[in-house]
Parts: C-alpha cells; structure tokens; sequence
C-alpha cells in the first residue's frame, strides 16, 4: 500500500459517499435522524480537500490525517469514530509503505480504536459489524497467501455480507437502540458506510 | 418541503447570521462554530458551556447569556458539533476556574465532547461534563445507550449558570448540575414526523389518526405508535412513566416544562400543562415553577415534551436567579 | 386533525386553566372571559386592555402584566370577544383614569369593542380606542374593511403600556398606542394553512410546492398564492411591500419583529430575520430593536410575519422600560 | 306575529343552525376564519336557552332579549350585527303582538341597525344582500294583499336568491373583502344564514 494509493482510496471513499449519502439518510431515517449520508459525505470530501495540500511522507501520515480531518468535520457519533479509526489506523504504521499484513494491522487498530471509544460488540448492530468480518476476511485471505488485492476483495464482500446481517438485528449502541424492537427489519447505516469504504478499498487495488 | 431557506447547505449559517443580527448580547463566531456572550466572562468564573446538533432551537445558543451558558457550539442539523468547536469555546470563555460541559447523552455528543474534554486538558484546561439523561422513554439498560437528554437541559443549564454566576467554583457547578439532572425527568410525544432540510421530507411516515409516543429530539420514530387520543390521556401516561421514576416519587415541589417540538403552537401546549398541573396536584404535589413554550425543539415536529424537576430550596432559588439571555429572561 | 386537545369545545377552557395554572401573575376569569394582573392595577393608572379571537397565543393574555396590558379578553378560536367580556374586564382594571382598548382591525373586533366602549361610557368608564391595522398585504381602500390588525399589535402593546406604567394620561396613553400604530408595518407568509379545532380540516388546500402570499391570522388565503420560493426572494418581496409605505419610507432607526405564525421553528425565523437585516442595511436603516418568535399566531399554521416600526427615542426608551408579561420580560 | 310563534321563529333558527353548522362554516372556510357555523350556532342555542326562562310580555321583549343574547354569546362580526337587528326590531315594536305590516316594519328596523354598524350596502357581499331583497319580497306580497304567512314564504325564497347572488360577487366588507379578487365565486356565509333564518320564520309562520 502506497501513498498514492492511498490517497486514490480515500478519493474512491469520498465518490462513494457523494453517490450514496441519499441512501445512506434513508437508512438513518428508519431507525435514527436521517443524516448519516450527509455525514459522512461532508467527512470524505473535507479528507479530500485536505490532502490536495497535504504531501505526507508515509501512509500512516495520510490516514492520520484523514482520521483527524474526520474528527474535525463530521461530528454525530460516526465523526468521532470513524476520525478516530483512521487516525489509530495511521499511529499504528511504521513503515511509510505497508505491505498487505501492516496494512492489515493498521485496519486491525482502526477496528479497535472504534470499539474502545464506541464500546460496541459484533451484533449490537453498528459499524462493528461490517468492520470486524471484514479483517477476518481479509487475514484468512492473506493466511491463504493472498495478495492485498484479493484480501481486499475478499473484505468488501463480507463487509457487505456484515452490513445486510444488520438487518434482523436489534440496536443495541447509538442512536438506533432507542427504537427497541423497532429497530429490527432495518439496515445499519454505520455499516453500509463501512462496506463503502471497504469496497472502494477493494476498487483501487484491484488494478 | 416547505420551510424558510435558502438552500438545504446554507440553512444553518443563515440561521446564525439572524441570530446574530437578532441578538447583540451575543457574539456569534460562524468559522468557529461558536456562539458566546459578547459581554467578557468575568475573571474567575467557571464557564459554562454547551452544544449540540442545530435544529432545537432555541436550545442551545439561545441560552447564552448572563445566569446562564458562557458559549454553545452549534452543529450541523441533528448532528452533535465537532470537537474543534468545544474546544474553541472552551479557550475563548475559560477564565481560570475551568470549564463545564453540559452533554446531553447521545453517543455522537458524548464521544465530540468527551474528545474536545481531552483536547482542552492537553492546553491545561480543567473540564468537567454534566450528562443529562432524562428521557424516561428510552430504557437505560446495556441494552440501549441509557436514556437520552432532552428537556432537562435547560434546567441544568439554568441552575448550574446561576451557581457558576455567583461564584462557585468548578466541582460545585457539575455537582448541582448533576444533582438537577438526577431529580429530572421527561417524556415526548409527537403529533407528526419533521423534515430535515437535507432529506427533505418527513422522517417517518405517521397516518392522520395516529400519534409516536415516547420520541426523542432528532425526529427519530418513538417508542411506539398509538392512535391520537384526547390530551388527558396522552399527558396521563407520559406522566404515569415519568412519576414511576423513583427520583420523582415522593410528592414535594417541582419545576415543569411543557415543551412544544417546534410545529405545536402555544395553545396546545396550556392546553397540556392543565392536564399535566391536574395530575400533579392529585399526587400531591406543587408546582413551584413552570415553563411552557419552545425550548428544545425538534426542527417543525408537531408534539410535546413533559420534564419535571424535583427542586429543593437551593434549586428554587438558583431557578429564580437573574438570567438574560434570548429565550430565557427574568430578574435583569 | 391532530392536536393536544381534549374536545373541540373544550379547548379554550382547558387552555385558559394551562394558562392560570402557570402563570401566578395572571388572574383568569373563566366566567367573565377575562385574564387580568393578579396584582391589582394601582389608583389612577390608565388601565390597558386588549383582546381578541384565540388561537392567537401568547396573543393577548401573555401580554398581561407590569409594563404592558391590564387585562385582555379571549374570544373563542378566531372569533372576537363579545361586550360582555370587555365591559367586565373595563370595570375589574380601571382606576378612575380611564381605559385604552387595543383593537385590531377585523370588523368583528371593531363593532363588539364599540359596543362594550358604549357599554363602559354608560357605566362612566371614559374609554378611548387604539385601532391597529398596520397589514399591508390588505389595501386601505373603500373596496375593504381596511389593513388588518396583526403583529403591530405587540409594539402598540408593549410601548402604550410603558406608558401608562409611567403614569400618563388616557390622551397620552391612547395618543402613543396611535403613533406606533402609524409608524409600523407588517406582511406574513403561510407555507401552510391551520386547522381550528371546530373545523376539523385546514381552512385551504396548499399544494406541497405552493405558499400563500399575504395572509392575515386568522388561516384566512392570502392575496394570492406562488411557488415555494427561497426565504430570501420571499423576504424581499414581503420587505418591498412594507418599505414601500410612506410611513417607513425614510431610514432611521426601527424596531423588527420576525413572528411565527404556530408551526414554523424559530431556525427559520432566524434565516428570515437574517434576510431581514440584510435587506434593511442596504436600506440604510438601524435595527434598534428586535423580536424572534412566537408572539402573534395562528394555530398550527407554517409561516412567518415580519413587522417593522420606525421608532425615536421616545419609543424606543419605552420599548426599554421594564416588562413583567409571561411573554415578554426585560428589566425585571 | 305572537309570542309563542316568535319563541317557535327563534328555536326554527337554533335547529337549521345546528342543522347547517358545517356548511356555514365550510363556507366561511372559503372566504373567511371558518368560524360562522359555530358562532351562530352558539348564538342561537344561547337564545333558546335564555328564553327558556324568559317570560316577555311582548314580541318586542322576546326579540330584544334575542339581539342581547346574540351580542353576549357570538362575538366575530355576526354577533353585533345579528344582535343589534333582533334588537332592533324588538324596540321598534310598539304594540305586544304586532301585525305583518308592523312585523315588517321590525325587520326594516333590523336591517337599519346593520347597515348603520356594518356600512354595507347591497352588493357588498354580506348578511344585506341576503336581508334586503327579503324584506322588499315580504313588503311587495303584503302590497298585494298576501298574508304574513305568504309574506314569509316569499321573502325566504328571496333571502336564498339572494344569498345565491352573493357567488360572483367580490366582497367589500368583512373579512372576505381581504381577499380581494379571490373572494368572487364563494356564496357569503352571513348571507347565507339570513336565508336560514328567513326560511325558520316561513316555516313557523307557514301551519
Ligand atoms: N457505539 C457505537 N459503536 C460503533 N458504531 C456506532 C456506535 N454508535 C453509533 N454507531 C454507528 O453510527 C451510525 C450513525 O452515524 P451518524 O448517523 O453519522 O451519527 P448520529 O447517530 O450521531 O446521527 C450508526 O448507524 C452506527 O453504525
Ligand atoms: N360590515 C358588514 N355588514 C354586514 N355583514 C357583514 C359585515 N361584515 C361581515 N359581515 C357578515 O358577517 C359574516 C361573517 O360572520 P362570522 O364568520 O360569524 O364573523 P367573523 O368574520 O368575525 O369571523 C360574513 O359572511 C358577512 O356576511
Ligand atoms: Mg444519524
Ligand atoms: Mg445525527
Ligand atoms: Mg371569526
Ligand atoms: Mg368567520
């Protein structure tokens, strides 16, 4: 993973946000306030912004600086999370071009920064849930000798697979767990994004 | 959709810009996202200070002022401010005697303002955060991310600006600022969705002869739907789940709000607090202090909200302390 | 329909005790029709008086209190008080030095104020009359009953009762009520219409793109109906009908209400009112003065009034003086 | 005309406005506050009420004690008008139990009271354009010779023609009038009560 690379991602992100914030609201209007898709819309086009004039020396610089541009542009409960994601993505590299495994590592801290804060488990109905079976997609496919390409794709589509597994499941963790039971029957928007981001992950390195 | 604007994206900033032309007493820092006394906070005093998604107004800058919040950030509609924004606040109006966030408890203003806490302590600000959690409707369980805060805000807001005006210092301040919030709680029932200006039409679809019991601030659906029925039954078993509280369950004097979400005019809300003074007085209980009106609105839901206030001597009192500011004035 | 009511019949009542219940300073006479000072008005004070339909609220009972009216009669939901009500009102306040009545401009308040006047002057109660109709939306001609009496109202309340609060004389108090009238102008907007209780339905169908331009407060249509449009072409053309009054014509220094008219959220007020304050800089005219909010209604209905008065500073320090009201309160 | 008859006029017109109350107010809906129904239902039911406990020695009495109850228990526009007519036309008689010719004479009284409070004359789109042309109906039958019962008759039918007539007009006076142009093509609510009250006095008058 290298920084162009990364930049093209983060790019891909914002593209996918813009194209999917009206679908993203509707979910969040079914089961919380209706502003997800413009959330994070507004979240990935500041990332963006922010690195036309940003020439980081490593990718854990750039996905630091994503993660704080999240922070400071989001707000709501993904702005934080998310922010705090990226920017414990970005701390925990060390070399300034990750291979698939650091790289999988970076994410594995993303995923850990999200449920120190958020405190959510697998099945609470958030982010977590398209997020955690995506790295254990992407480590069984690396396991298997993959390269970052298919362990990518092979995270997007459980990240998807996760998000859809929302449906049934009953909130337990942010705004969503107010509704009780009426909660279920409802895809968690948190973990669409993710799959969104997931996937455009997959887009630009599938070459 | 039809509401006053200009576009969906400029909404809020137009809507600061009339604040700010509306209001002389405060000043409104649009790039910082802050709103704050145009008065200096007096050396020495602990700031109060507050935030959280646009589109309740007059909550939260409309409680900036003297006896009251020293700054609001305001976020983006139904979207809790950023942290930059808290912590922009917090340098501007801290004056030494460090600072308290008032949080009403929502994951996504929990983590912006417990993020901004850490940011303020790394410039050597002290911070303390009062988390007001009074919505009887939502469970608080680990099932669940523990009632919600709504109502009992602005009388947090209220009683703790009043001790931090005086001179109190910072543990004082969040400590009767918990203290209202632990002897508050509150219920809210709508009467029909409300339309973000970015989605653009209703948030849940509600037929003509049904009503969602139990909704919070951000227009999301409630606890249930029930068919309309006459006020005296709706207020009867909002109340039935606030006075089951055992923070509220002892007759005694309390302080009432009769909260209209932004779309019911003030009729309906007298009409409400007759029903809701009528079942308290039942209880045996006095009714030292009321406010009815819009306070904490939820953009043009049509509905109400009922927060009660256990009060003691002190907590009168502080309630009767002088307080200037655009939607709560007496005593100046 | 949906609202907070118990039966069609019931609401005036029930919001009349929501009234007496949180209001202590308010004295509410359900026989007589009649919200009075609970304190009462002292020996040889020009006695204020005011009413009108209800639905209009905080219209005219939260306008009663120190520095502003004595007493105000509510009439049924858009239907003016009959004699009866101003009559024993009249004699409850009066003071051996007269009585004001603040009348808006609808035939219907017109012809039962004169009677209760005739009423009052046949009891030896001298009564003088303050007729508002600041609406320009509505022509002044033979072809009319004249401009409407809407949100002037507040500012002939306000500044006529400073007045007698300082101990003028009926000509005095009357004579001011009348200059304010003169010096203000208003117009307002409906996005939607309201629903009275007895009708059941709105008073008018509006399509969901469509705004009715120059309606009065009584759910009545406008002069004419447009496509939704952005508050700042809205504000513009409601701005150029007031400017265009020779009583506003000049720049100088004025008083701005931006009144909701029940279900419009006080976010949209402020981007009105920022358009508001744009257009009269350009002007080069001062906001001295301003309201946001809730002041004179019309049940549930979405849209907005905008009211400007050109003040001196014989008005404008008696905008300032001291005002003790459930609706507006400064200086107390 | 005589008292029993007149209580019997008064409590027609308490039950065509409880009857008509929805009509009258969907017209005032049209052109006004939606209020005329309720209010002269209210009126009239009032009226009943108060003379459940009235014993008057003359029509006179009975008619006045009518207009006062009006002006007590409508308010709005209708309520003065309505009620310094009955008024009116109670002090205007001079004998107890009046004749047609003298009944006439009352109404002329009535309508006199009107027209001096509200200024309206024929066409303006009010209670005259319904009141005028019955009376010149009732007062051209007893010319001709009709009794009270005919002279009501007609006159009933002339209050709802012109009541009809109302339609294409635009309103001068009242709330219609603020509607300018826009109040043309709705039949006015006041005018459209007279000929209720018109058609109660026919039907009394009529055995
Ligand atoms: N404690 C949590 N842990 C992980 N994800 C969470 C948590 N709380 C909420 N979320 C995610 O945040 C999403 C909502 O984000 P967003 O709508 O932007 O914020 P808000 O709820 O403040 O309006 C939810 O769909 C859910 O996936
Ligand atoms: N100046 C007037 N002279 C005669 N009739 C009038 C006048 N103004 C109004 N009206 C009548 O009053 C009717 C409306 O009565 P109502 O709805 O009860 O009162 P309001 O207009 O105060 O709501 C109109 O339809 C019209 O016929
Ligand atoms: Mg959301
Ligand atoms: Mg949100
Ligand atoms: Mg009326
Ligand atoms: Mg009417």
């Amino acid at each position: 993973m290298d920084i162009a690379l990364t930049r093209q991602w983060v790019q891909a992100v914002a593209e996918a946000m813009d194209e999917h914030k009206d679908r993203l609201t509707q979910l969040d209007a079914a089961i919380g306030d209706a502003d997800h898709g413009a959330n994070m819309n507004r979240g990935f086009s500041a990332a963006v912004t922010a690195l036309d004039t940003f020439e980081p020396e490593s990718v854990g610089q750039l996905l630091t600086k994503v993660g704080n541009t999240l922070i400071s542009s989001i707000g709501g409960a993904s702005g934080p999370l998310y922010g705090s994601a990226f920017r414990a993505a970005g701390k925990a590299l060390t070399t300034p071009e990750p291979d698939a495994a650091e790289f999988l590592a970076a994410l594995r801290a993303g995923l850990a920064a999200i449920q120190a804060m958020g405190a959510a488990v697998l099945g609470d109905k958030t982010i977590v849930d398209a997020y955690a079976p995506a790295l254990d997609a992407f480590a069984e496919e690396l396991g298997a000798g993959g390269d970052l390409a298919h362990a990518a794709a092979r995270a997007a589509k459980a990240a998807d697979d996760g998000a859809h597994a929302t449906i049934p499941l009953q909130a337990r963790k942010g705004r969503a767990s107010y509704l009780g039971p009426r909660s279920i029957g409802h895809q968690d928007p948190g973990a669409t994004s993710t799959a969104l981001i997931f996937e455009a992950l997959a887009k630009v390195v599938n070459p | 959709m039809k509401k006053f604007l200009n576009t969906p994206e400029s909404v809020l900033s137009d809507a600061l810009a009339g604040m700010a032309a509306a209001h002389p007493g405060l000043h409104v820092d649009q790039n910082a996202g802050v709103i704050r006394r145009a008065e200096e906070t007096r050396v020495g005093k602990v700031a109060l200070l507050s935030g959280g998604g646009s589109g309740h107004e007059p909550l939260h800058g409309g409680f900036v002022g003297t006896g009251m919040l020293d700054a609001a950030c305001p976020g983006e509609v139904f979207t809790s401010p950023v942290p930059d924004q808290m912590l922009a606040a917090a340098k501007a109006v801290e004056r030494g005697s460090g600072v308290v966030f008032v949080v009403k408890n929502y994951t996504g203003d929990v983590l912006n303002f417990q993020m901004a806490a850490e940011l303020a302590a790394d410039e050597g600000i002290e911070v303390q955060t009062v988390l007001v959690d009074d919505d009887v409707a939502v469970q608080d369980s680990t099932w669940t991310a523990g009632r919600r805060g709504t109502g009992a805000t602005v009388f947090v807001e209220k009683i703790a600006g009043a001790l931090a005006e005086q001179g109190a210092d910072l543990a004082a301040v969040a400590g009767i600022g918990r203290r209202v919030n632990e002897a508050s709680r509150s219920f809210a029932v709508a009467l029909t969705a409300c339309t973000t200006p970015a989605n653009g039409k209703p948030g849940f679809d509600l037929p003509d002869d049904e009503i969602e019991i139990g909704v919070g601030i951000h227009g999301e659906p409630g606890r249930h739907r029930q068919k309309l029925a006459p006020a005296r039954e709706i207020v009867a078993s909002a109340m039935d789940a606030i006075l089951a509280e055992p923070a509220l369950a002892d007759a005694g004097q309390v302080i009432v709000m009769v909260n209209g979400l932004g779309g019911t005019p003030l009729m309906e809300l007298y009409v409400v607090f007759h029903e809701v003074a009528a079942l308290l007085a039942d209880k045996g209980a006095a009714i030292a202090r009321s406010l009815v009106g819009n306070y904490v609105t939820s953009l043009d839901m049509a509905g109400a909200s009922i927060t009660v206030c256990r009060a003691d001597a002190e907590l009168l009192s502080l309630w009767d302390a002088p307080v200037n500011t655009p939607a709560l004035r007496w005593g100046l």
